[in-house]
């Protein structure tokens, strides 16, 4: 049955990226300690001499880069950091601004693209934050970190120039964009 | 393989098509047919009567359809007529929409598959890590101005409601050209008079309407339903009749 | 010195949790085009059975959870799926992902009908990008996007069901495509 929990342990970790503890692992893949314990002990073995090791810390686990690559990403990270911010990211992060905290799929409809990677950049940076959307608990809002709104030298979105406009235009497009994709994919045979 | 007239009128009517290839397809398939210049030709009436029947809210839409329709006739004209002599455009144009409904054919075939496959066994990405939100590291280029531009810009990129372009309106134009331009071509052909036929015609659908009654016609000639009379050139064409041990002949 | 490149790319690529091209992977990994794609084949066979796949598209890659656990990772996750697809974004999807990338009107030729609102919902949604024409700047091409592969379960475009078959058949019809298409986007774009 479990024949390959130790793949299913590692398909959990990879996608989690953060420590859970064995008790939470055993739940999510439906095993009990003493099984999670040893398909453990074989994703380690399977894992040696590779890119990633499993990380373990009293009673969680995590996957994490093999400790011989850390400069490696030390230095990727400081590279990222310092590199500038694309057009795109930009205008994602115009989008946040004005219309004070999106989902990603409202910027996407805006854009006309897939934002994931460019909201990825933003938060990184500290510039967007993401929260739990309180209309509706299965998705995220993006909005403007406190830092970003005082360097930019507001004390709220509403100081921006031609807020009003701005903010109705992109919220009158938003919602009938989304009407007009929501027909576009119910419109199934 | 013989039908009848109730049989004809197809269920598709019912149905809403995308655009001509799937109801060309859908009609061909029907009749168990392969794609070739005789299954088009025998599906051509049906096909301009659904078009006949669309209601014209697009015109955009329509015209997709109508494009089809002009060689849909040319096929059916040439498959009752065969003496017909048909350019090398023309010739070139049937054999570029039997190309072209294959290849949808094809592609309808790949969509069940992905459809049947979507979203069934997916792959997923690393979830988004939380971030120890200690950094902040803002960019020059961030201003209240600069952000203003780029929202602006943003919202003018929107795409208004989709209007018909001007090619598309000058597309609709042209092809109401086409079928003036091949009624006459099969008049010609043909050396009748069609004035009763086509003098009281005067927007699109009533002469679409026509055609679909003139090769209605020749078809039952060639059937021998019913028996053309021509008594001169240039002159009104009478039709009469059969008796029906002749009919069922063919 | 490089003996271990495989490793090092799963390492940068775990670190990521994004696309990355083979370009920028060798900039990162101080290592030439040749051998970051030899060791990706290698990272590829030493994934072979287990949790995490190597996708790629075009010349980028990304490491994702392997199909199987596909019902075992939605349930962890937050946010909704949407699996709907009309009959003409399904069309338009297996032109763009069995063509390996088409323009606008080698799209309308096939379909018979015009697809760029079609395309604006699958862009927003994530499922096809749009690039520039490398060969006609003035036009667009759309290709599969790395959520469409992972939306198939595939690792590329090669695994899709007949691929090789089917694109031999619109190869066989592609001549006289590119024909008909050329004079059409002259027309309209």
């Amino acid at each position: 049955m479990n024949e390959n929990l130790e793949n299913k342990i590692e398909a959990v970790l990879f996608w989690k990226g953060e420590p859970l503890s064995r008790k939470r692992l055993g739940e999510i893949v439906k095993a009990g300690q003493t099984e999670v314990n040893e398909a453990l002990e074989k994703l380690k073995e399977k894992l040696a001499g590779r890119g990633v090791v499993l990380i373990e810390k009293d009673n969680d686990v995590a996957l994490g880069t093999a400790p011989e690559f850390s400069s490696l990403i030390e230095d990727l990270q400081k590279e990222e950091l310092n590199r500038e911010l694309s057009k795109a990211s930009l205008e994602t992060l115009s989008i946040i601004l004005y219309k004070d905290g999106a989902s990603r799929a409202d910027i996407d409809y805006i854009r006309g693209v897939n934002s994931s990677f460019t909201l990825r950049a933003l938060s990184v940076r500290g510039l967007v934050e993401r929260i739990t959307d309180p209309r509706d608990s299965r998705r995220y809002i993006y909005r403007p970190s406190f830092e970003l709104l005082s360097y930019m030298g507001v004390k709220s979105v509403k100081e921006l120039p031609e807020y009003e406009e701005i903010e109705k235009a992109i919220t009158g497009a938003a919602a009938n964009l989304a009407e007009m994709t929501k027909e576009e994919s119910q419109a199934t045979e | 393989m013989q039908t009848t007239a109730a049989d004809n009128s197809y269920k598709v009517k019912t149905t809403a098509f995308e655009g001509p290839f799937g109801l060309l397809l859908a009609l061909v398939e029907e009749r168990k047919l392969f794609i070739n210049d005789l299954s088009l030709a025998e599906v051509t009436e049906d096909y301009l009567k659904y078009v006949n029947n669309l209601p014209a809210a697009d015109p955009s839409e329509i015209s997709s359809f109508i494009v089809i329709a002009a060689t849909l006739i040319l096929i059916k004209s040439k498959s009752l007529l065969p003496g017909l002599n048909l350019t090398s455009e023309e010739e070139g144009d049937i054999r570029k929409l039997e190309e072209r409904l294959r290849l949808y054919e094809l592609f309808m075939r790949v969509s069940s598959a992905v459809k049947k496959n979507f979203g069934k066994r997916i792959i997923f990405p690393p979830e988004e890590r939380k971030m120890d939100t200690l950094v902040f590291l803002p960019d020059e280029r961030i201003s209240r101005e600069s952000m203003m531009e780029f929202a602006r810009a943003a919202v003018d990129r929107i795409p208004k409601k989709p209007v018909l372009s001007e090619v598309e309106v000058k597309k609709v134009v042209s092809i109401e050209e086409m079928i003036d331009r091949l009624s006459s071509r099969i008049q010609s052909a043909l050396k009748v008079n069609f004035k009763e036929f086509a003098g009281r015609a005067a927007t699109r659908e009533e002469k679409v309407v026509v055609i679909v009654s003139f090769l209605a016609m020749l078809e039952l000639t060639r059937q021998g339903i019913i028996d053309v009379i021509q008594e001169n050139n240039f002159e009104d064409i009478t039709m009469e009749k059969l008796a029906p041990e002749s009919a069922s002949q063919i």
